[in-house]
């Protein structure tokens, strides 16, 4: 057995196998990712890249918050002047092998990603001004907080010790061919867990000290500067894929869950010391996207119809029983409603179409037989007479298939037949690019960010239209010019209405020089999302965390700015957490 | 001194001889061939507790596949109140789910499509052995039977279930009959095996000897000495194939391997289970009656392929019938 | 020891006061419990075996000659039920052992070292995946015997049979024809030095010439190991080359018995003459040759009075009212017939026509 | 004997078996046993042939061959002069080979296994009434049944008809084979080992049986038994003949009477030592073989392949096989002594005082 | 092989896409420019499909065969082998586990209730396996998991050590790696109890011998019978079954370690198939093969050894 578990040297102690317990140890015990065994941390090689672990092992070069802003994590300032984005490094962090931290170890990261397709990239240069100094210029103007939203949620991760060599190579490149040549190369550099332990290229306050399939553990690392901040000498992560998180929380062996809340009918099971520290309003909604390319939901009244005739708010509560936190949007903005008043303003929010959120069926068929439609034997048939049937695709993870399985009974219910698939999610994601069904279950994903140009984003985690300089619709059916009422809130184009074209805008919003120019696109396409319903959404989810309170202090709202992406994991790094 | 023309004569003349014989009538024969097939079958069923009971269970299943689903309406989400405990109201006896759908509507409309996926299999595995058996064993020593054994040796050394998995992940079968016969493929060589080994040796039984030198044609022999013997070890393993499908479509629904459409009992433990129903009791009977329904179908067919061997028996099916004399058994050689 | 002679029941013959009784069997009776109802296929047989010699058991085929022998080792096939007594008595004037009474323990040493048997079906009594020494060595050390020395003697009986000891030995048994199986059986059979060996048609299956080349190595055998042999076959002319007595079964008892000539020559009861009859014999015209007729009796139904009515040529009303007894016709030679007295003008023997000897 | 005036002759009919151990055996040698080699018999109308020999020997391969059931290796079977395999693949035989399937019919050893267990006795006796009068009704067919039922005393034939296999015991089951061989009218059946299976008392009322059919049908018989008293029996009821085989040849054969009586082959001796009697011959005891076991088929004796187990073996018959010597009126006997002016009575015996190989 | 080649080429959409779709659904919540990611994925799969398809499979057969190379796991980005053979134990330790504990509880099982047929013993004994036979391994799986170790924490839910043991040969080590096997163990042990089943029909066939009673009837010991004489033979005709089961037992590790998160060939047969990481998953199903292969072949081998009979005659 001795090629598959990596026996490290040196720290073997023997702790105690059970985490949270009651009996306060000085372990904080937390579930995330994959086991150590299976990932590696070279950045550049795609597929078992330790995405998970990277979130406690490196220090974060800024974050996005909540209120909109782009905030320095590790940064000690991040200053914008024209197209160029200046970030300060400080001089005190360490890596965990002795090296000092320097902007470098950042640098190198940056310029491989842009020199990898210089063309393409939208940065005109990064530049080491001196050892804790990088300044970034982009080609073109861009709004200072999205410059700045450009380094958000990125790490430093590549240590110059290592990654140095390749960009020597990738400047030294006299072509693209020779460029792709070192991206190859890097694609295919490892580096193991071992490896990271053993060169010790990790940054973060907490370091790794061994680890097997089941578990990575941690060892405070007493050079970070935040070491005095915290009494928790160590920690474990416990791989989510090597045990049930569920029955570990159940049976009272995590400490915390990072990024998760505890839902309503987690409480029921779950034991006391367990609570929910930090509650955050979440970038990511869900959606149902509509096909345009099939011929009834091309038709506008068709699309409004289902947006009556599902029931949000049962599909949410199918939901919370698989452990969702989250509710229905009250309006079809595309928007998280805690941006809308910053984006949008109430009034004008007020004026939009209201779709109900609970099932409202004569309305919807109202909108059908407006649109020709008739019911025979309980079921729509077309203005032709003809039957008719959407394919409905889903992934079949858990929360996926619950709102799709009400959401589906509750098409049928009204009358409109469907044919659901569930497939596994790799499939599902294989489908979905070529978009092979009528409506699709998808995530609404934004980045980090609690901006509009998160969530208008012309890409299939966004509303995708397409590319617009391909042709006169996109991939779904849906044009790239349109007509929407001139008037906000109008139901139909009277007049000559507004010819907008969504997916241009879309891609131009992230170039918006003004916070004006922002708010007056992104109420165009939220008018546009809001008339034309290109895609339903159904849900908001909420994220936050839950820890044993009862042995372990936990920041949560007031204590420390919790407001931004995966709290838990940002207070355990920040030092922020200690035992009773 | 003899010629074929003499020959009718020679016969005809034994019949003159003893003409008394009065012709049975088409009612008697009648009344034996349904006494026989079908009565002393059901008699030698009563008999065995296994073939009573996994008949009996395999015929709810059948009626729930049937009548249960004409009358209970298709579940749909809404339908009653969220993770109803099982056993407390008349609408929902087994509770419902996190969607409000009656477990026990689930489970009845869930039935059809394991019915299908189960005859799709069992008919293309077992009927791919049996004719793959039957041909090389009455071939045998000819080149058609080592061409036929070594497919079948080499389908026997891909591992059944790791293939099935890798088929149906790359073609994502929806529909129950295609799921069935995919489940089908990986089962069909043991059994080919064991059918070709049993047609050598009936092969060897003097009876088929008998019919050859008759000149019956070949076709014949097949028909009646050869696959009237070889129809109960078929059905058995009919019904052992059967099992084996259910646990293998089962198991892959319930680890999502396999696409879903409509209700199916593995999907329902797959949702159950991912759910986390082993960690919360008010959700647990979502898991446990679609369990207990695949442990009760395939008990039931254990049990039959179990009981099989009796109803396939002459013997005791003979002995079970009323139409022949009382005392025919008295006479019967102990072997 | 002449003190077994049962004056009551007249079961002893005077005229073998002489010899001494190994088997002395009573009242026995082999049961099964079927599902049309009790299977009596041993019933109420009392029957001496002599030290020493050679009795035959002939009957056709089942009439109770197997389950009869099996009682002698309380081996009846698992439902079965033995009752009765079956008395063992040991050589040189041990206990008297109840063979029926023994523990399964007892059983153990009795079986194989008192008395061996040897199967009807020879072919199938060795274990196929076991070497002939395997069967020997593990007989011998079962019953804690010196190993090396038995296997000594083992050579010595294969060779007596006219085998090539290290060549059987060393064989699987599926390498063995069947004529040497069988004789391997039989030496396996004395391995033990057992005072009885019972062979229940040990040459059924086999050539004409291996079975008569076999009775006569039993003659030798007999001799040099001083055995007493109960051998069973419904083939009597084969029987009569190597018999002292004939018991001669009929319907799950014994209907006859006596010294072997007594029996050709003056059989008493009239399915010993039908089945004399019925033998084929090269010496006899064909003419001569009769067949039996009618079913075999079974054992379920109780056919009441004399078993053997429905098929007799000579049975009247009483046959159908009583049971014949056993009774004595000669010194050694007893019968169940009513009419073993008419027997011999009613169904004239072959050998009393032309009295070709 | 002229084969026209024979049912069916064999000329110089080998059967080999050899066993291709198959892809698995690359590595052991084909084996070949000659079961059946280089026989010559004809059989007449009305005739009975009785064959016998030890197991193994070759008689049921050579009874196979006889009625066309078993092809022979080389050698020609005719049927009334026409060749039975010639006619199986030809086109356009003289007389056509379903016409010799029917007439030629066999009775298995075992008859429990010679009727499907599965169908009733009516379906198995049905079968080749089907076949040999398609065009008869139903009940038109199942006439002759009932009737040859009756006539081998299965009565009433109605409820045997309708019985399965199981329900019947081993003689009755016999008879209802015999039956199924009748009912093509054949000239000839192969009954092989027909009455081994049964009781001892029952063996002479089956075969009494099948001589009263033969009288009524005008079969002939080719007989195969291992035992010369009920060989005998049939034989020479029927006046018929008597074949002795040994290892795939046939060492003697002649008139029943003449065989028995007066055996020119040591086997035969030795067998007619073996045959027990129940009266008399007393007396010779002597084995009159030197070994027991028979050698192996596979790779047998040379010369008189009897000579190993001979006493009366000489140096000649080591090296030497005789042919078929006939003495008179059809008794023949493959052994240099039923010439008496041949060449062994000079050479030397191989066979000292005490039966042992010198 | 032939098979897997043939499937490879079967795969919808080809590796590429399928690489697409993996990075798609796992690169986590930042997002990727699709166009950059069918660059990075042309170079990172080094699939040239230009070549015709048989040279393709000549390549593949080649690589396997003569360098036990079977490509490279699009998604880990490590050669198959090496992951594979990290796995095998792992698998091969359960499987052989289970085996272990069902074919020996089966077979003991067997003989005992053929010998003491149609007792209480016999009937109850005969009832639990059949009611065994009756559900599929994978849900004893759950229920164990169930009742073992989450209501009473007896055993883990997953994982193949516990955490915070320190690995080596030590006691608490051996113990930990003996818990997490032992449920997966048992779940797929249940699929060899179909056995005991099979042995007992055996058992009961060989008791009927008359080479069984001889045995008896020479007064031989009860052990010695029941070993040398009831068991070996009646384990003669399944024997190869057996062997196969081995086979089948190891393949049900794709389902058990699924359902235990237990990380041996079978979950990463399972990871693979999720991910459609289509070098890994053919380079799992060989080895798959190669696996019954080899039970099939020693099987054939060792047959001999006990059962003469079918040797090649010495003679
Ligand atoms: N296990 C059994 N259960 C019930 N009845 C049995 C059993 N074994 C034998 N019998 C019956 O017992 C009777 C006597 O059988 P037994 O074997 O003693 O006959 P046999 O005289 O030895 O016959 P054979 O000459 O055929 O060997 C037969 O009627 C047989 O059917
Ligand atoms: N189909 C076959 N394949 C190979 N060998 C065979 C075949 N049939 C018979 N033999 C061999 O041919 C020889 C003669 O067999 P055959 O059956 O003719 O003997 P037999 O005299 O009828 O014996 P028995 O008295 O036992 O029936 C035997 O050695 C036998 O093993
Ligand atoms: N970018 C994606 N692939 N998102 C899909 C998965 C979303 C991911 N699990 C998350 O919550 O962040
Ligand atoms: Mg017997
Ligand atoms: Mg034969």
């Amino acid at each position: 057995f001795s090629e598959s578990e990596t026996t490290p040297t040196g720290d073997t102690g023997g702790d105690g196998s059970d985490g949270g317990s009651g009996v306060a140890d000085d372990t904080l015990d937390f579930p995330a990712g994959r086991p150590p065994t299976d990932v590696q941390f070279n950045r550049y090689s795609l597929g078992n890249y330790a995405h998970t672990l990277q979130d406690q092992l490196f220090e974060q070069v800024a974050r996005g918050y909540a209120d909109g802003s782009v905030r320095p994590d590790l940064l000690e300032e991040m200053t914008v002047d024209g197209r160029t984005l200046t970030l300060k490094f400080p001089k005190n962090f360490k890596w965990w092998n002795g090296d000092d931290l320097t902007a470098e170890d950042y640098f190198v990261g940056l310029e491989i990603d842009r020199l990898q397709q210089p063309e393409k990239s939208t940065i005109e240069s990064n530049e080491l001004v001196d050892d804790y100094t990088i300044e970034r210029t982009f080609k073109n103007a861009v709004a200072p907080n999205l410059m700045k939203a450009d380094v958000a949620e990125t790490f430093v991760n590549t240590p110059r010790s290592v990654y140095k060599e390749y960009l020597t190579k990738l400047q030294d490149a006299a072509d693209q061919g020779e460029r792709d040549a070192v991206t190859e190369e890097l694609l295919n550099l490892k580096i193991t867990t071992q490896q990271l332990i053993d060169e010790g290229l990790g940054n973060g306050l907490y370091q790794v000290t061994g680890f097997n399939s089941s578990e990575t553990k941690l060892k405070k690392f007493e050079d970070h500067p935040y070491a005095d901040r915290t009494d928790i000498p160590k920690a474990r992560i416990i791989p989510e894929t090597a045990a049930d998180v569920d029955s570990l929380a159940v049976n009272n062996k995590v400490d915390m869950n990072p990024d998760v809340l505890m839902s309503k009918s987690q409480r029921g099971s779950y034991p006391e010391n367990l609570q929910n520290v930090y509650r955050l309003n979440w970038f990511r909604t869900q959606k149902f996207t509509f096909n345009f390319k099939n011929e009834h939901l091309a038709k506008l009244p068709v699309r409004r119809a289902i947006a009556h005739a599902v029931d949000l708010e049962s599909m949410v509560a199918a939901m919370r029983q698989a452990g969702t936190v989250g509710k229905p949007p009250k309006k079809q903005t595309a928007l998280r409603s805690t941006i809308h008043d910053k984006y949008l303003g109430s009034d004008f929010v007020d004026k939009l179409i209201d779709y109900p959120t609970s099932k409202d069926v004569e309305g919807a068929t109202a909108l059908m037989e407006e649109a020709g439609y008739t019911k025979k034997n309980g079921n729509w048939v077309d203005p032709d007479g003809k039957q008719f049937t959407f394919n409905v695709l889903t992934s079949n993870e858990n929360i996926q298939v619950q709102a799709t399985k009400v959401f589906n009974d509750q098409l049928n219910s009204f009358g409109l037949q469907t044919k659901i698939s569930t497939v596994s999610s790799s499939d599902y994601y294989q489908r979905l690019q070529t978009y092979q069904a009528d409506i699709f279950w998808i995530w609404h994903v934004a980045k980090a960010l609690w901006h509009p140009t998160a969530y208008f984003s012309n890409n299939f985690y966004g509303i995708e239209v397409g590319d617009p300089s391909s042709g006169d619709a996109g991939p779904t059916g849906k044009p790239f010019t349109t007509t929407i009422p001139s008037e906000v809130g109008a139901k139909e184009v009277q007049g000559g209405g507004t010819e907008i074209q969504p997916a241009k805008l879309m891609n131009e919003l992230p170039s918006s020089e003004s916070k004006k120019e922002v708010k007056e696109n992104t109420r165009k396409l939220v008018q546009w999302f809001n008339y034309a319903l290109p895609d339903l959404v159904f849900v908001e989810e909420d994220s936050g965390y839950w820890g044993d309170v009862e042995d372990f202090s936990m920041p949560a709202e007031g204590d420390q700015e919790l407001n931004t992406n995966r709290p838990g994991q940002f207070s355990f790094k920040n030092g922020w957490i200690s035992s009773k | 001194m003899s010629n074929p023309e003499s020959d009718t004569f020679d016969l005809q003349n034994l019949y003159d001889e003893s003409s008394d014989h009065e012709p049975e009538s088409r009612k008697v024969r009648l009344k034996r061939a349904i006494d026989l097939n079908a009565l002393a079958p059901a008699r030698v069923a009563s008999d065995d507790w296994r073939a009573l009971l996994g008949g009996a269970i395999l015929a709810v299943f059948v009626l729930m596949g049937t009548v249960g689903v004409a009358l209970v309406d298709k579940p749909t989400s809404g339908d009653a109140p969220v993770l109803a405990a099982p056993f407390q109201a008349l609408a929902y006896p087994f509770g419902t789910d996190v969607f409000g759908q009656p477990i026990h509507a689930q489970l009845i409309h869930a039935t059809p499509g394991i019915f299908k996926m189960i005859f799709a299999g069992a008919v293309v595995s077992v009927g791919f052995a049996a004719v793959v058996g039957v041909l090389s064993g009455f071939k045998h020593g000819e080149r058609i039977d080592t061409i036929l054994m070594t497919f079948t040796d080499v389908v026997i050394t891909i591992p059944g279930l790791p293939l099935i998995i890798v088929i149906t992940a790359i073609f994502q079968p929806e529909n129950p009959y295609l799921v069935g016969v995919f489940l089908g493929i990986d089962n069909w060589p043991g059994l080919a095996r064991t059918v070709r080994s049993q047609v050598l040796s009936i092969r060897e039984e003097s009876y088929v000897e008998a019919s050859e030198i008759m000149g019956i044609p070949l076709s014949t022999i097949l028909r009646r000495d050869i696959l009237s013997q070889l129809m109960p070890y078929v059905m058995i393993n009919g019904a052992i194939t059967s099992r084996r499908i259910i646990f293998e479509s089962v198991g892959l629904y319930f680890l999502g391997i396999l696409p879903f459409t409509t209700f199916n009992w593995g999907v329902m433990m797959n949702l159950a289970y991912e759910g986390n129903a082993l960690t919360r009791p008010e959700m647990l009977h979502w898991m446990v009656f679609p369990m207990l329904c695949i442990f009760l179908l395939s008990f039931s067919l254990v049990l039959l392929s179990q009981g099989l061997d009796s109803l396939f028996n002459v013997r005791l099916r003979a002995r079970h019938a009323n139409t022949t004399k009382k005392d025919a058994s008295h006479t019967s050689q102990s072997d | 020891m002449n003190s077994t002679l049962d004056t009551e029941t007249g079961t002893d013959d005077a005229a073998r006061d002489e010899s001494e009784v190994v088997f002395e069997v009573r009242d026995l009776e082999v049961t099964f419990g079927t599902n049309r109802g009790e299977s009596k296929v041993v019933r109420d047989v009392d029957l001496d075996i002599h030290r020493n010699e050679t009795l035959g058991i002939v009957g056709e085929s089942g009439s109770g000659k197997s389950m009869l022998s099996s009682t002698l080792l309380n081996a009846v096939v698992d439902p079965g039920e033995t009752s009765g007594e079956v008395t063992y008595y040991p050589p040189d004037g041990g206990d008297p052992i109840s063979v029926l009474d023994l523990s399964e323990s007892e059983l153990k040493e009795f079986r194989w070292e008192e008395v061996a048997m040897v199967f009807q079906g020879a072919m199938s009594s060795f274990n196929p995946v076991k070497r002939v020494r395997g069967h020997f060595s593990e007989t011998l050390e079962d019953h804690n015997r010196d190993v090396d020395a038995g296997m000594d003697r083992a050579r010595g009986i294969l060779e007596d049979l006219y085998l090539d000891p290290d060549r059987v030995l060393n064989a699987y048994p599926y390498e063995l024809s069947g004529g040497m199986k069988q004789r391997a059986l039989i030496a396996l059979g004395l391995v033990l030095e057992p005072e009885v060996l019972v062979m229940d048609e040990p040459t059924a299956a086999l050539d004409l010439l291996m079975q008569r080349s076999i009775i006569s190595l039993l003659r030798d055998l007999k001799e040099e190991y001083d055995l007493t042999i109960i051998f069973i076959t419904h083939d009597l002319p084969l029987l009569t080359k190597l018999a002292d007595r004939l018991a001669v079964m009929y319907a799950f008892d014994i209907v006859e018995v006596g010294d072997t000539e007594e029996i050709l020559y003056h059989a008493a009861h009239p399915y010993t003459r039908m089945l004399l009859q019925a033998t084929p014999d090269l010496n006899v015209p064909v003419e001569e040759m009769r067949s039996v007729e009618g079913n075999k009796p079974d054992p379920v139904i109780r056919i009441p009075g004399c078993s053997y009515h429905p098929r007799c040529p000579m049975a009247d009303e009483s046959c159908t009212q009583a049971e014949p007894p056993m009774v004595m016709r000669s010194p050694g030679h007893r019968t169940a017939c009513f009419y073993h007295d008419d027997v011999d003008e009613a169904m004239p023997l072959r050998s009393d026509g032309e009295g070709r000897r | 004997m002229s084969s026209d005036s024979s049912v069916v002759s064999v000329d110089d009919v080998s059967v080999h078996f050899t066993n291709n151990g198959g892809l698995l055996d690359l590595f052991s040698e084909n084996e070949t046993v000659r079961a059946v080699d280089g026989i010559s018999l004809d059989i007449g109308e009305n005739d009975v042939v009785a064959l016998i020999g030890e197991s193994g020997c070759g008689k049921s391969t050579l009874g196979k061959a006889i009625i066309g059931a078993e092809r022979p290796t080389s050698g020609t079977v005719t049927f009334r002069g026409q060749d039975i395999w010639e006619a199986r693949d030809e086109r356009d035989p003289e007389i056509p080979f379903s016409e010799i399937r029917r007439s030629l019919q066999i009775i298995h050893q075992d008859p429990g296994s010679a009727l499907n267990p599965n169908q009733r006795l009516l379906t198995s006796l049905m079968l080749p009434m089907k076949k040999w009068y398609p065009d008869l009704s139903r009940e038109r067919r199942k006439e002759p049944i009932l009737a040859l039922l009756e006539k081998v005393g299965l009565s009433p034939a109605e409820d045997f008809v309708n019985r399965f296999p199981h329900q019947l015991s081993g003689g009755e089951q016999q008879r209802v084979v015999l039956v199924r061989s009748l009912l093509s009218n054949p000239d000839l059946i192969l009954a092989d080992e027909a009455i081994s299976a049964l009781d001892v008392s029952l063996r002479v009322e089956m075969m009494d049986l099948m001589l009263e059919l033969q009288e009524l049908f005008g079969t002939s018989y080719l007989f195969i038994s291992h035992d010369l008293s009920n060989a005998r029996y049939l034989a020479e009821k029927a006046g018929g003949r008597i074949a002795v085989m040994y290892l795939g040849r046939i060492v003697e054969v002649g008139p029943i009477e003449q065989v028995i009586e007066n055996p020119q082959h040591p086997y035969t001796k030795a067998l007619k030592w073996a045959t027990p009697n129940l009266y008399g011959d007393e007396g010779e005891e002597e084995l009159p073989v030197r070994e027991i076991d028979i050698p192996d088929p596979v790779d047998r004796p040379s010369g008189c392949h009897f000579h190993p187990r001979c006493p009366k073996a000489r140096e000649i018959c080591r090296t030497r096989d005789p042919d078929l010597i006939t003495t008179d009126d059809g008794h023949g006997a493959r052994c240099y002594r039923a010439d008496e002016s041949h060449e062994y009575w000079d050479s030397q015996s191989i066979v000292d005082d005490e039966g042992e190989l010198r | 092989m032939t098979v897997s080649f043939g499937l490879y080429q079967a795969m919808p959409g080809g590796p590429t896409e399928a690489m697409k779709s993996v990075i798609l659904s796992q690169s986590g919540s930042t997002g990727m420019d699709i166009d950059r990611l069918n660059t990075l994925i042309q170079l990172y799969t080094n699939v040239n499909p230009d070549q015709p398809v048989h040279v393709q499979y000549l390549n593949y057969v080649r690589d396997v065969v003569l360098y036990q190379d079977l490509g490279r796991s699009f998604f880990k980005n490590e050669k198959v082998t090496t992951l594979i053979l990290q796995r095998l134990p792992w698998s091969m330790f359960i499987s052989l586990y289970a085996f272990a504990l069902g074919y020996s509880l089966s077979i003991i099982l067997g003989v005992l209730t053929a010998y003491k047929e149609k007792s209480r013993f016999d009937s109850g004994v005969s009832s639990v396996v059949i009611a065994l036979n009756s559900i599929p391994y994978y849900i004893v799986g759950v229920v164990l998991i169930y009742f073992l170790a989450i209501e009473q924490s007896y055993f883990p839910v997953g994982g193949r050590i516990g955490s915070g043991v320190p690995v080596g040969y030590n006691p608490d080590f051996m113990i930990s790696l003996v818990k997490h096997a032992a449920l997966p163990a048992i779940s797929m042990g249940v699929l060899a109890t179909s056995a005991a089943l099979s042995m007992r029909g055996n058992a009961i066939r060989i008791l009927g011998e008359d080479y069984v009673r001889v045995a008896q009837l020479r007064g031989l010991r009860d052990t010695r019978i029941a070993t040398q004489y009831l068991g070996h033979n009646a384990i003669l005709p399944m024997y190869t079954q057996f062997m196969i089961g081995i086979a089948g037992v190891f393949s049900s590790a794709v389902i058990v370690e699924e359902v235990f998160s237990y990380p041996g060939m079978g979950l990463l047969m399972f990871e693979a198939v999720k991910t459609q990481d289509y070098p890994l998953l053919m380079g799992t199903l060989i080895v798959f093969t190669a696996i019954s292969l080899t039970a099939i072949f020693v099987a054939d081998l060792t047959y001999s050894l006990i059962d003469p009979r079918i040797s090649v005659d010495e003679s």
